[in-house]
């Protein structure tokens, strides 16, 4: 049995408290920057810097607040509870959380978990275009969940562990040369191919198809169900970026270089998301499981040779 | 040797050849024709080879009957087992060709016929078994009596 | 030794005499005639009761008939192996003697030369008396096979007759290439003088001869072509006797002929390869039979062959297995005739069944499950006897011949089960249910199926008897001891 | 008289009472406490058996044949004893009351149950080959006659069940005869003391005789076409039992004889001749196809049982593969999920069977929003499909994390990855089960549908709380678990209440779902306190594009669930093991129809002269004419 030296009461209640609102508040700024990097694009203004928080009070506040059933109200709680959990257990600067308890495969699924949640408080609205939504979504999440997982394995092995604080630990001892995007480069590219996916932005973002089914899983969330999802996207965007930054860039040693590196990965995203139509259910799955997991497989297999 | 010693021998051989040749003909009888009667006829020809087969192996050249004269042996006599068994093997085929001919007058009655794959395709039509002959079978499981399919024929 | 105990000869001796007197006493009268033959049967019964009490131990009796010694004179040889099939014999002809059917007597007085030609058969020590029981045998089963009265039984018969006449003279040929190589035809004699005389291919052509010809009653490969269609027409009592106890009496003898005179690996082989087409080709057939009463008469087929099989596996546990299988079979497969004797007709047409007579459905389930050799079951003790040799013996055919068995094994228990499970079942559409069972017609089902039952918990002395009676009958040398003394 | 004398017992008596007198109404209630008092005495055999080398025999020995037929119990057989009795404890349960009332065939359901249970005692209790082949009849035999008892389709399928289990027990049978022929005796130790010794030859035969036998019965791939019907037409206590306990026993002969006689250290010296594989990376890759392919069919199921049927035999692959890294996390692992998997499986089939108790069907596309109407049994499902899917808080996500774990840590990271996929697939697979059934419209014909009853709800809510609870503290389970590890010979796990560390990432469940509830706590928190009130609307008052809905309008989507899926991999399901399963009936066909004609029409002396005429040639072949 390994000994883990638990962390000091006040430390541990410190860190449950302030991870969350580090990732809250750090989610909210990545959301801002995605629609500012959108409107640069599409040569428009964009929102002021605190819009993200208007959208949330005004969803919160709003008079409308339509419940489905139970479910669909203990969907928005799972949503919430679920990535902060997450949370929870990703490691940042300074913080190491509950990360020793449970490594990154427990990670993994707890990431799953809201999106769960979320399916079910769909399915209980009794929409055939949120159903249809739910159905896309996780048909995608078959497809990016695939080379996604061939990469943190690969990762695993090549770190020897998969305990997100030795993870990062060994990359900081070792420098740059041992970050994961120099060591297993086809990992690191498949991992950002499918964080992509995950994050469901274009051109995987078959299952929203406003003008199709009515913006899908959203269809009949309004209110603080809405805004519940919108916290949920600030969540999403913070633990893929700080996920990827972790596994292949590094971790973060301190805030002031560990933030620049997860807003790059999400820059990433936005860049390439702005570029794309969408593809069809079928075609996701098919270029899922071509080129991103045949990277990942080749990828593997060097890792492999060299393990 | 003497002359009479060689035809002994040839003899020999003449009755062994004839005995095999005699079961030979009587087996193509039994498996070529369809005719019922000619088969138990080939019948016949098989047992009497081998009564024949039997006898010449107790054959020994130049011997006598094996017949007590006077209660003292004359010489070399021909081993006499085998033509007692032979007797019986005789009166056990006369029967059972009497068995033979007598179900073949039966079979002629019921099944109205003497071609023996005749008879097993009407046996099979009435126990119901016609799953490989559906040109000749009236019917999965129906028993059709025998009189009335002979009527059918006619 | 050679016995004192002339009761030996009233096995054989009873039922001819009877036979021959019940057709006299039949025209008297019809009810005397088969008061007669009813009586003569339980005497049979007890007589072979009687000598199991003498042989019992382990003693023989040999009985030299009419005061000439062997190997000149005629001999009688009991031991336990030729009492057991005694016993099964005059059990079986008990259970399925026949009920008034129309005909007189006819039908006692030919079940009657059964009973003593069968007799004759496993007690003869001589080959000639063999042939001669045999074709008392054979030609008594013809007359059985004719009694039902139907078109087909009469046409089932007279094939049966010319395969079986045919077979009858070819392994009298089989006897005259003895004659011919040894000069005797004592079997105790043959024994001594064949390793000289009959190891030659002379030898393994007499030998396939005479299986073949002693082989057509005991369902042999090739020439049991005539098992189907004789069971299916033949009345169902007839059907039960010749498969239950006649095609034993036919495999004891092959296994005598094996033991003392043709123990060489050729004739082993033989009898393995016929013996395991016997079983593939069975149970294949069996898979298709369009109704319960084929099905029985393939799988029988098949069962012959495992009893053949066993015994050419050159062990006495080989014979033991044998012997066991035959047992078995003998107690199992007259019970389910009697059903498909009942229920005849397409299988599919089984629906319901169950509903209409439960016993006879769990009758027979537990009768299948043991043939199929499903623990706690006898057949399963006696399969695992059987397999176990199989798979022990020096010679790796027979492990392959374990495989097929088992291979086999499934496809018995598929078409046993495809029936089974429909009686189950309600009807298949309009059709009506089987008719129902009278309990009186079920009665030998009953008694056979709780006389397996019973054995269930009799296994291990049954097992370790049959192994003592395997180590006798297995050792030639004994056999001749005791007929020709001073001869070993 | 010891206490496996006195289990095994009682376990025949109540078959033989049940049977007798199942019909009665009090039958289930009875059934409860002769299982509970079951698994007391199993529970009391615990002591000796915990360091792993003691056992409990029986005082029963018969001589058959010359051989002694020996049952005893060692701590593998201990564990899967616990789940045999308990899992017939939940099942008495769920048949105690209405369900009970209305079964035509009460008698045959609680006797088979009483039956099976007995069997699977016997065959777990087995002391050597001998006996254990007879268990092994015996519980297959048993399985057959609770699979066929409601007739025609379920007929059907137990009839090929029967097919595959007597081809498997035949496999079994030969590789016992030949270890017989081998090393003369059907004792354990004999075997296991002559492994060794064996030629490799030899030992791939056993390995390929016994892997199949025991093979089928789990239903591994090419073996599983049996088992999802044979499953799922049982009625529902009978066939949540077969679900959960049946194929196990097939694990336990595998973990009994490969594992522990044989060895799987044996196994991996097995090398393939060509490519670089060994016996036992060959059974775990078998294992992996039988968690990916299954899987992947269940998601295409239209019926809520053959679903969940389908996804046990995947679940089984799990077992299998975890049980084989044979590392102490991994065989840890496959035993946890063994008891994992019964109490979410069996929690899953009762309350689908609670469902077509109150709405007669389980045909996915014919349910929806039962939700509204059925929420307890909706929660049973919940928790259920969660372990299913092996999603934290439930246990199932322990011992697949645990098998992930071991996977990663013994280098096999292929394997990960098909485990992994068929848990993707199963995440799919069970939200179209729980949605189509449960989420979505409420159908107007099953407005008036009520809940299930208590006696019902409650084992199945008590089954999904025993999951959640080993999930929460997954050491209750592990501590179970370890008796059968030390029997097996593996070293014990060292494991806490809340999980286990290792040196290359832990895992501590108390921490994950503490902060997982306290989360959620603090999502609700916030859905209630903060923002606006919300109400509650019809499902009828819903966005529709303009359209008014009504009753009679369907507004669910539950039809083909996943149509961009099933586009793209429905051609890779081309049924090659149905056509192979076909083509050899029709094999076995063609050849029992050729012999049948063979019999039937020629004239039969021509066959005899045939034999005659090539036996002649072989004899002077032989003698050397």
């Amino acid at each position: 049995m390994v000994e883990i030296a638990n962390p000091g009461m006040l430390e541990l209640v410190v860190d449950l408290v302030l991870m969350p609102i580090v990732a809250f508040v750090v989610g909210l700024a990545l959301v801002l920057m995605a629609r500012r990097v959108r409107a640069k694009i599409e040569r428009r203004v964009g929102p002021p810097f605190l819009q993200p928080v208007y959208d949330i009070v005004k969803l919160y506040s709003k008079r409308t607040q339509i419940s489905h059933g139970w479910m669909h109200d203990v969907a928005i709680m799972l949503l919430l509870g679920g990535f902060i959990t997450a949370e929870i257990f990703l490691p940042v600067p300074g913080m190491s959380g509950l990360a020793e308890h449970g490594d990154l495969l427990t990670l993994i699924y707890i990431m799953m978990v809201p999106m769960l949640g979320m399916a079910l408080g769909v399915g209980d609205c009794a929409n055939p275009n949120g159903s249809i939504g739910i159905s896309r979504a996780l048909t995608a999440m078959l497809a990016y969940d695939v080379p996604y997982i061939i990469a943190v394995v690969g990762a695993c092995m090549v770190y020897g562990t998969s305990n997100l604080v030795e993870i990062v630990q060994i990359q900081q001892a070792g420098g740059p040369a041992t970050w994961g995007i120099v060591t297993m480069p086809l990992l690191a590219i498949a991992g950002l191919i499918s964080m992509h996916g995950m994050l469901g932005k274009e051109p995987f973002e078959i299952y929203i198809a406003p003008a199709e089914i009515a913006t899908g899983p959203m269809v009949e969330m309004s209110g603080k169900y809405m805004g519940a999802l919108f916290v949920m996207q600030c969540f999403q965007l913070y633990t893929v970026g700080v996920l990827y930054t972790t596994l292949f860039l590094g971790g973060g040693e301190m805030w002031l270089t560990f933030l620049p590196k997860v807003f790059a990965v999400i820059l990433v995203f936005v860049a390439i998301t702005n570029l794309f139509g969408r593809l069809r259910t079928e075609d996701v799955i098919a270029w899922m499981w071509k080129w991103p997991t045949g990277i990942a497989l080749l990828g593997l297999l060097l890792v492999m040779i060299d393990v | 040797m003497t002359d009479a010693m060689l035809l002994a021998e040839a003899l020999g051989d003449v009755l062994y050849t004839g005995a095999i040749g005699l079961i030979l003909l009587g087996l193509y009888a039994m498996v070529v024709p369809r005719h019922l009667v000619r088969i138990v006829l080939g019948l016949l020809l098989v047992q009497s080879g081998v009564n024949l087969f039997l006898v010449a192996v107790g054959y020994r050249p130049e011997a006598a009957a094996p017949i007590l004269l006077g209660g003292q042996a004359i010489g070399p006599v021909v081993d006499p087992l085998p033509q007692a068994l032979v007797l019986t093997a005789i009166v056990i085929g006369v029967g059972v060709l009497a068995l033979a001919l007598a179900l073949v007058v039966r079979v002629k009655d019921v099944h109205g016929t003497l071609d023996s794959r005749e008879v097993a395709e009407r046996m099979a039509a009435e126990t119901g078994d016609s799953r490989l002959m559906p040109e000749t079978a009236p019917g999965r499981g129906a028993a059709v009596p025998a009189r009335e399919m002979l009527e059918d024929r006619s | 030794m050679i016995g004192t105990a002339h009761q030996i000869v009233l096995p054989v001796v009873l039922p001819l005499l009877a036979a021959f007197l019940l057709p006299l006493v039949g025209r008297l009268h019809v009810w005397p005639a088969r008061l007669l033959g009813q009586i003569v049967g339980v005497l049979h019964l007890a007589v072979v009761a009687y000598l199991w009490t003498l042989v019992g131990g382990g003693e023989t009796i040999v009985s030299a008939l009419g005061g000439f010694a062997p190997p000149l004179g005629i001999v009688l040889y009991a031991d336990r192996l030729s009492v057991l099939f005694l016993l099964v014999l005059s059990v079986g002809i008990l259970l399925f003697w026949p009920r008034r059917e129309h005909g007189g007597t006819r039908a006692d007085t030919l079940t009657l030369l059964l009973l003593g030609g069968g007799s004759g058969l496993v007690l003869s020590g001589d080959l000639f008396n063999i042939f001669v029981f045999y074709e008392i045998v054979a030609v008594a089963s013809y007359g059985l096979a004719a009694s039902g009265g139907n078109a087909a039984g009469f046409g089932a018969a007279l094939r049966y007759l010319l395969l079986s006449a045919l077979g009858s003279a070819l392994a009298l040929l089989g006897i005259a290439l003895v004659y011919g190589a040894a000069g005797t035809l004592n079997l105790a004699d043959l024994s001594v003088l064949a390793p000289e005389r009959l190891s030659g291919p002379m030898g393994l052509a007499a030998f396939l001869l005479l299986v073949l010809g002693f082989g057509v009653k005991a369902e042999l490969f090739p020439v049991n072509t005539w098992v189907p269609e004789v069971y299916t027409a033949a009345p169902t009592r007839v059907t039960a006797i010749l498969a239950g106890v006649v095609s034993k009496l036919s495999m004891v003898v092959i296994l005598r002929l094996l033991v003392l005179i043709f123990a060489d690996p050729g004739a082993q082989t033989l009898l393995l390869v016929l013996g395991l087409a016997g079983v593939i080709a069975g149970e294949l057939a069996a898979f298709r039979a369009p109704d319960l009463n084929r099905t029985f008469a393939f799988s029988s087929i098949a069962q012959l062959g495992l009893v053949a099989v066993a015994f050419s596996i050159p062990d006495d546990l080989g014979i033991a297995a044998g012997i066991a299988v035959a047992v078995h079979h003998a107690v199992v497969k007259p019970g389910l005739f009697v059903i498909a004797g009942h229920w005849t007709g397409p299988i599919e047409r089984l629906g319901g069944a169950a509903r209409v007579s439960r016993p006879a459905a769990i009758a027979f389930v537990l009768l299948s499950l043991s043939i199929i050799g499903i623990p706690p079951f006898p057949g399963f003790w006696v399969k695992l006897l059987l397999l176990g040799e199989a798979f022990a013996a020096v010679d790796p055919v027979y492990a392959l011949a374990g495989a097929v068995i088992l291979a086999a094994t499934v496809v018995e228990a598929a078409y046993l089960f495809r029936a089974a499970a429909l009686m189950w079942e309600p009807p298949e559409g309009d059709n009506r249910p089987p008719a129902a069972f009278p309990l009186a017609r079920l009665a030998p089902t009953l008694v056979l199926t709780l006389l397996i039952l019973l054995a269930m918990g009799a296994v291990s002395p049954l097992g370790e008897a049959l192994e003592a009676m395997a180590a006798e009958v297995g050792d030639a040398a004994i056999y001749v001891g005791n007929v020709l003394p001073g001869r070993i | 008289m010891s206490l496996l004398d006195l289990l095994l017992l009682l376990s025949l008596l109540t078959t033989l009472y049940l049977y007798a007198f199942g019909n009665h109404r009090n039958a289930g209630h009875l059934g409860m406490v002769v299982y509970a008092v079951a698994t007391g005495l199993v529970i009391a055999m615990a002591g000796p058996l915990a360091d792993g080398t003691g056992a409990v025999g029986s005082t029963f020995a018969p001589v058959m044949l010359g051989h002694v037929l020996s049952w005893s119990m060692d701590g593998l057989g201990w564990f899967f004893a616990l789940l045999t009795t308990g899992a017939a404890f939940f099942a008495s349960w769920y048949m105690s009351g209405e369900w009970n009332a209305e079964q035509p065939n009460k008698r045959i359901q609680h006797g088979t149950l009483a039956l099976n249970v007995f069997c699977m005692l016997l065959l777990l209790s087995s002391g050597d080959l001998l006996s254990l082949f007879i268990g092994w009849e015996f519980v297959s035999w048993a399985a057959f006659l609770m699979m066929t008892q409601l007739g025609s389709h379920a007929a059907r399928a137990a009839f090929r069940y029967m097919l595959y289990a007597l081809a498997g027990a035949m496999a079994v049978f030969a590789a016992i005869l030949i270890v017989k022929a081998q090393i003369g005796s059907f004792a354990f130790a004999d075997l296991r003391a002559a492994v060794p010794a064996l030629s490799d030859g030899l030992k791939w035969l056993l390995f390929g005789l016994f892997g199949l036998g025991f093979g089928v019965k789990m239903a591994i791939v090419p073996f599983h076409l049996w088992q999802a019907p044979a499953y799922s037409f049982t009625p529902g206590a009978s066939s949540a039992f077969l679900n959960a306990v049946s194929a196990r026993m097939g694990l336990f002969a595998i973990l009994l004889v490969l594992g522990k006689l044989i060895g799987f250290a044996t196994l991996s010296d097995l090398a393939l001749p060509l490519i670089p594989m060994d016996a036992k990376t060959l059974l775990m890759w078998v294992a992996a196809i039988t968690m990916v392919v299954p899987t992947f069919i269940a998601l295409m199921q239209t019926d809520a049982r053959m679903l969940l049927t389908w996804h046990g035999i995947g679940q089984g692959g799990y077992m299998l593969l975890g049980v084989l890294v044979a590392t102490p996390l991994g065989t840890a692992a496959g035993l946890m999920h063994v008891l994992n998997y019964a109490s979410y499986q069996m929690a899953l089939v009762l309350a689908v069977f609670a469902v077509i108790h109150r709405t007669g069907t389980a045909d996915l596309d014919e349910l929806g929003g039962l939700i509204k109407r059925m929420p307890f049994t909706y929660l049973a499902l919940l928790m259920g499909i969660i372990g299913l899917a092996g999603l934290p808080p439930m246990n199932g996500f322990v011992s697949k994390w645990m098998i992930y774990k071991s996977l990663l840590d013994t280098q096999q990271p292929l394997l990960l990855i098909a485990a992994f996929v068929g848990t993707l697939g199963t995440i799919l697979s069970v939200y179209k089960l729980i949605h189509n059934i449960f989420l979505g419209q409420l159908r107007a014909e099953h407005q008036k549908v009520g809940e299930a009853p208590g006696s019902m709800l409650a084992p199945m809510l008590i089954l999904a709380g025993i999951g959640f609870a080993t999930g929460f503290f997954p050491g209750l389970a592990l501590g179970v678990v370890d008796v059968a590890q030390a029997a097996l010979g593996v070293e014990l796990l060292p494991h806490g209440l809340g999980g286990v560390y290792l040196a290359t990432g832990s895992l501590n469940m108390i921490w994950v779902v503490g902060i997982m509830i306290g989360a959620i706590g603090f999502g609700a928190f916030v859905f209630y306190v903060i923002g606006n009130r919300r109400y509650g609307v019809h499902q009828f008052d819903n966005y529709a594009g303009g359209h008014f809905l009504s009753a009679d309008i369907r507004y669910h989507f539950s039809h083909e669930f996943y149509p961009g899926l099933a586009r793209l991999i429905g051609p890779w399901y081309r049924g090659s093991v149905v056509n192979m399963e076909n083509g050899l009936m029709i094999g076995l066909k063609t050849a029992g129809d050729l012999w049948h004609g063979a019999f039937r029409i020629a004239y039969t002396p021509f066959y005899l002269l045939v034999a005659l005429a090539i036996g002649l040639w072989w004899a002077g072949l032989d003698g050397g004419f």
